[in-house]
């Protein structure tokens, strides 16, 4: 079976209309540099005959400056490179009506973000911070977001670059897809349970189980691609969908927020709206005592 | 006719080495370390009987890989004497066949090993010693022909400096040199001048700067940040029920959590029961970071080391008052002066154990580890040789009901010996027993004999969290066992006591609750630490702590 | 729990996390959700045999400093290493959004309520990120606490705290840093990647992760305050937690924008800035970076008491 | 492999202490415990519920919780103890410190 591991660019003319894509090129910014974030691909194409911002990620691109980022690792340039990649989206977009704002179509295809001692003393932390919070402003601000799934979408490198979407879609495992935090493997030797006892339970509950399967059933991932020659009227669709419910008003039913229902509702997710509702509805009955105004008690 | 003799065999036979070695040995003595293993090989003949220096703080580490490395059908079959095999060479030298016969005091890591290599018949076991008697058989049947040992220092002469860390040096070397052997020293570093000189040239052979420092750990520390709440009540329970009730002013602290909670408590607790000058005044311990508050506070008079500790070299520098220190202003420490005084001068020692049998035999042995116990059993005995008497050893003896059975009408004291355990340690194991790991290990690594740390008749106090029991105060084997249970808890051990004896055995104080003491259970809790935190010990020191980096958040 | 008067002067660092969350705010004025007494233990533990805790091992819940209505949540390290699963990470989101909720209600029935009668949230970290028995709901749950600090920006103002044992690392590293503020004490540590697997990546030679003062030098409390990392630097006792957080309840909610790290375009290209000079400098050590911004004894300095510490301490300018 | 729930009853002859309010204490460390006491009106029994994810120790909780019932005189409590392989030693102090907790 053939796979599109470590082939973002192929992936992006898979998908985008052909020959459209500019690298480097988002609206009035360009990134000249190279050798700057090498790990991440960044440009303008057009889907459908309209412009979107591409992001991805160069699996053969190795950092020079920060050994540690490499095979489609995102270290700190790459996650601040993507991050400046949504801010001039967005910029691009300010003064255009909501059905105007364009997508951005993240291509996932990521082990991780960048290890390294150098990104701690730095603060890796923020880089990938700084993208997920610049893709949260796009969401809002109206651009539709879809995330594609191609190879890896691991962890904290799946958080920083796919999970902020307003919808993920993910080639099936078939294609060598990976979603999870750890591969089962690690997480049985972690937890100190055999295979075949986790195998056997993420049939029935496939809450730590690794593989876009599972995270569909949890809803953390709307729609499965069965074949690459699909991806690209899938994620049209989904762009279209998208933007409607933005327009509709419906953002809850997007992003993070709305895969947590979409999880309860595929049976992965049951407890959280539990929660949900538990922690509203007590702060619901005292929050009278938090208003302004409201007589300052002492100690209960 | 008188047969001729010839009295010098000894020296002729170290002379006729030397002279084989002579080629490697430069000027004031100096070996480059490219040589040692030349140098090993000329010096060290087939069967001789070798120590490798090292204990807790100080190992001759360079000099153990070197020996590693000889020409087996030169070098093999030695009898290893020495006090501790703490490093895998160590063991390693067994398994290559350089080495053959092990007397020794400590296992420590390579425990496991040791049992190994002995079912293998890798490794012929002569005895499991304390570091004293080790030390005296090396002036009596063991005497060492070459001995490696370890020191900071050595000057453009020869002469050494074994500093912070003096430890076994002198023992070693005093041993060997004066039975015409082959003494070799590793140093750190070869100086000009040295602070002061603790080992002559004229006992030294040969002398290699070594490629790197030797390795040194810190044994001795304990993160204040770990101690529990449970080890806090029994640390009560030894200030109130033992510390205090025999105003004790000398002794040896162990090195586990609960000595440290205790060392911690005294500035809070110990405070509190105004024990300041009365106890812990004269202690025989090495430079413990947790002691820092209560010297700090004026507690202690004297301090002497076996060892040092990693991180307190200025502030013991800084406190002359309390340690022993030489004119060039660092600490002297040594094993054997320090063991002296542990096994005859303190009036108690307090530790830990991992088992501890109905008749109160306790030991740290493991099915499957050969450690040794060190300087305990000396430590964790009655000193039967002891003629001077403190408050605190004739409290002890007079307690006895058993005195008049040895001795009669005559007076006599006892050494008090505290062992600390929580009724069930990690993983719920019990710390009661019908039988001892240690038999079981006797079994399995062919021991003459099951390594007891401490003999049931040498133990005078058990402390757990259920309370204290003074077997001090047992007349009969059956009283000290009754007793043994009544604090065993909820172990097999502990669920035979008879509720009823127990009441009995507590109306005679011979068992005491904290309740009984007036130990408020529920004040047994972190805020009794003078300090909490790795932190905190170097703000009681002024800065003058500088704790290894792998015990600083900071 | 002790009382809340002897809870203030604890180390933060030793206390729990419902000692910290209640000793944060007012006296007798925290309010928990979802508490011990709601029994939401995870099923996901349950069904792995793993022991389970009623909170979750993570507290939340409202209360007040002086007239503001402080959202607090507050993880447990000791319980799995603070790790976020299903219902902990549903608390987390449950309880910002009440936040945000709140928020509009005040500014809609209260038009003129002022800036300190509104809420905020604050955050005592205590964990390495997911919670490996139950991943996926974990990763979901932090992406969604992303997607509340987007919402909240400009309006609920955000403040981490970061004191604790275990520090605040993996997906939870980034979520910290994305908020308005953050206060850490100098036993805190903040980052992404944990020292193991630095380690492992790295080799021993380069990063021993049982080296604690390395670890600490590289990720803890002063070092992220020369960085900028953290906005305040404070006392290990909740008081100093407690003190700095009352500040921060009363700074006018315009001013939190310009507490940030990242979270705009600007904010980004500033951050650049420092990603420029990592690669120039390469340093082989935390230090190497205080050195660079004008501390040439960076030794002393980490060892100087804090207060000192931040007087003198020379941070890095970007 | 799930958790192991022990469930049992104390009843002491002269039982005469209640909680007033319910309470909670402790954390679920490594070698820890958290417990709730809550009142329950029980006919004088103190109801207790062990979770924990270690077996074999069951008539060791028993005679932990026996004792610690029978010394406080514990009536019309119920107890419920989330368990990470506690010592016995660990689980007494977490249960007296929840008591002083709830008389407080």
């Amino acid at each position: 079976m053939e796979s599109l591991i470590g082939q973002g660019r192929t992936a992006i003319e898979l998908i985008c209309d052909p020959d459209s894509f500019a690298e480097g090129s988002v609206g009035a910014k360009t990134f000249a540099d190279p050798d700057f974030g090498p790990g991440a691909v960044v440009g303008t194409a057009k889907l459908d005959g309209k412009p979107v911002t591409v992001i991805a990620n160069d699996a053969d691109a190795f950092n020079e400056k920060f050994p540690v980022v490499y095979a489609g690792v995102i270290g700190m340039e790459e996650g601040y490179k993507m991050a400046q990649a949504v801010y001039a989206t967005i910029a691009a977009d300010a003064d255009a009506p909501k059905e105007n704002k364009r997508a951005i179509v993240l291509i996932v295809d990521t082990p991780g973000n960048g290890p390294g001692k150098v990104e701690e003393i730095f603060g890796m932390n923020k880089a990938t911070g700084a993208y997920q919070l610049a893709l949260a402003e796009a969401r809002y601000t109206g651009h539709p977001i879809v995330a594609m799934v191609i190879g890896r979408a691991i962890s904290g490198a799946f958080l920083c670059h796919g999970l902020q979407a307003d919808q993920i879609l993910s080639l099936d495992s078939d294609f060598g897809t990976m979603i999870h935090v750890m591969p089962l493997t690690s997480i049985s030797r972690i937890v100190k349970k055999d295979m075949e006892t986790l195998e056997k339970l993420a049939e029935s509950n496939p809450v730590f189980a690794a593989g876009p399967r599972f995270f569909s059933r949890l809803g953390g991932v709307e729609e499965i691609v069965t074949n690459i020659d699909d991806m690209r009227a899938t994620i049209i669709r989904h762009v279209g969908e998208v933007r409607a419910a933005k327009l509709a008003g419906k953002e809850d039913t997007l992003g993070p927020w709305g895969r947590g229902a979409l999880g309860a509702e595929r049976g992965g997710r049951v407890v959280r709206p539990e929660v949900l509702k538990l922690v509203a509805d007590e702060f619901a009955a005292v929050s009278g005592k938090y208003l302004p105004g409201a007589a300052l008690e002492g100690a209960a | 006719m008188k047969t001729q003799r010839t009295w010098d065999t000894l020296a002729a036979d170290t002379a006729e080495r030397m002279a084989a070695a002579d080629k490697f040995i430069g000027k004031g003595k100096r070996v480059e370390a490219k040589d040692v293993v030349g140098l090993l090989e000329a010096v060290i003949r087939p069967g001789d009987r070798v120590n490798i220096e090292g204990n807790n703080q100080k190992q001759a580490d360079f000099l153990a890989e070197c020996l590693l490395k000889v020409d087996k059908s030169k070098v093999h079959d030695l009898h290893m004497v020495q006090s501790a095999v703490p490093l895998a060479a160590h063991l390693d030298l067994f398994e290559q066949g350089i080495a053959k016969k092990l007397d020794f005091a400590f296992g420590g890591p390579q425990a496991g090993r040791v049992a190994k290599f002995i079912r293998e018949g890798k490794l012929e076991l002569g005895a499991i010693h304390t570091y004293l008697e080790l030390f005296g058989r090396y002036f009596l049947d063991l005497t060492p022909k070459v001995s490696l040992i370890c020191a900071y220092e050595a000057d453009r002469e020869g002469n050494l400096y074994t500093g912070f860390n003096t430890e076994d040096t002198p023992v070693i070397v005093e041993a060997t040199k004066f039975r015409q052997g082959i003494v070799i020293a590793q140093v750190n570093k070869i100086v000009d001048k040295l602070p002061r000189i603790d080992i002559p040239s004229g006992w030294i052979d040969a002398v290699v700067e070594s490629p790197k420092p030797f390795f040194i750990e810190p044994l001795f520390t304990r993160d204040p940040a770990l101690i529990t709440d449970n080890q806090i009540l029994l640390a009560m329970l030894a200030l109130k029920g033992i510390y205090a009730e025999y105003s004790v002013s000398s002794m040896n602290h162990g090195i586990g959590f609960l000595t440290s909670a205790i060392e911690l408590m005294l500035p809070t607790y110990g405070e509190e029961l105004k024990l300041k000058g009365k106890c812990c005044t004269h202690m025989i311990l090495n430079p413990h970071p947790t002691m820092i508050p209560a010297i700090e506070e004026g507690w202690v008079d004297t301090i002497h080391c076996f060892g040092g500790e990693l991180g307190m070299e200025k502030y013991v520098a800084a406190r002359p008052d309390v340690f022993f220190i030489g004119p060039d202003g660092t600490l002297r420490s040594n094993r054997a002066f320090a063991q002296t005084a542990g096994h005859y001068a303190v009036d108690m020692f307090i530790g830990g154990t991992l088992q501890i049998d109905p008749y109160g035999n306790s030991s740290t042995a493991t099915a499957n580890r050969v450690a040794g116990f060190g300087g305990a059993p000396n430590m964790g005995c009655d000193p039967k040789g002891r003629r001077h008497s403190t408050e605190a050893w004739l409290k002890c003896g007079q307690e006895l009901p058993s005195m008049y059975e040895q001795i009669g009408q005559m007076q006599r004291g006892k050494r008090l010996v505290v062992q600390g355990v929580e009724t069930f340690g990690e993983g719920r194991e019990p710390a009661f027993v019908e039988e001892l790991d240690a038999l079981k290990l006797a079994k399995n690594a062919g021991l003459e004999l099951p390594p007891v740390m401490i003999y049931g008749d040498d133990v005078t106090h058990i402390i757990t969290e259920e309370g204290i029991a003074y077997l001090s105060r047992c007349g009969s084997m059956e009283t000290r066992m009754a007793a043994i249970r009544a604090v065993a808890g909820y172990t097999e051990i502990g669920l035979k006591a008879k509720p009823e004896e127990t009441r009995r055995l507590r109306d005679a104080k011979i068992v005491m609750t904290p309740e009984d003491l007036g130990v408020d259970r529920d004040r047994a809790s972190r805020d009794l630490l003078a300090a909490k935190s790795m932190k905190d010990l170097v703000t009681w020191s002024g800065g003058l702590y500088e704790p290894p980096a792998r015990f600083r958040n900071w | 729990m002790s009382k809340w008067s002897t809870l203030l002067s604890r180390s933060f660092l030793e206390s729990n996390a419902r000692e910290r969350a209640v000793g944060l705010v007012d006296e007798g004025t925290f309010t928990e959700f979802a508490g011990p007494f709601d029994r939401r233990t995870s099923p996901h533990l349950e069904v792995l045999g793993e022991a389970v805790e009623f909170d979750d091992g993570i507290v939340t819940g409202v209360g007040r400093i002086g007239k503001t209505p402080v959202f607090v949540i507050s993880q447990e390290g000791r319980f799995i290493g603070g790790a976020v699963g299903e219902v902990g990470g549903a608390k987390m989101v449950g309880t910002i959004k009440a936040a945000i909720d709140f928020a509009d209600r005040i500014a809609k029935d209260f038009p003129n309520a002022a800036d300190e009668e509104k809420p905020i949230v604050a955050i005592s970290f205590e964990t390495g990120g997911v919670r490996l028995h139950e991943a996926n709901a974990g990763l979901l749950a932090h992406a969604e606490v992303m997607d509340q600090f987007q919402r909240a920006r400009g309006k609920v103002p955000v403040i981490s705290l970061i004191g604790s044992k275990v520090g605040c690392f993996g997906g939870m590293g980034f979520v910290a840093a994305a908020t308005d503020v953050v206060v850490m004490s100098e036993f805190g540590r903040l980052g992404l990647t944990g020292p193991e697997v630095i380690e492992q990546e790295m080799g021993k030679d380069e990063f021993d992760s049982a080296d604690r003062a390395l670890v600490y030098r590289t990720t803890g409390g002063r070092h992220k305050y020369v960085m900028g990392d953290c906005n305040f630097l404070v006392e290990d006792t909740v008081a100093g937690f407690r003190a700095q957080l009352s500040e921060l309840a009363k700074l006018p909610r315009s001013e939190f924008e310009a507490l940030r790290r990242i979270g705009s375009e600007k904010l980004v290209e500033k951050q650049l800035e420092g990603v420029a000079l990592a690669a120039e400098l390469q340093p082989k050590d935390a230090r190497d970076v205080w050195v660079h911004a004008g501390n040439p004894d960076p030794v002393s300095l980490a060892m100087a008491p804090v207060p000192q510490f931040r007087e003198t301490v020379k941070r890095l300018a970007l | 492999m799930a958790l192991n729930t022990l469930e049992f009853e104390v009843k002491t002859p002269d039982a005469a202490v209640a909680v007033a309010k319910p309470v909670h204490f402790g954390v679920v460390g490594s070698g820890d415990l958290e417990v709730l006491m809550s009142p329950l009106a029980s006919g004088g029994a103190v109801k207790v519920k062990v979770v924990t994810p270690v077996t074999g120790f069951d008539a060791l909780w028993q005679r932990v919780l026996e004792a610690f019932v029978g010394s406080a005189k514990l009536r019309d409590v119920s107890i419920e103890i989330n368990d990470n392989n506690a010592t016995p030693a660990v689980v007494t102090l977490r249960l007296r410190q929840a008591l002083a907790e709830a008389a407080a």
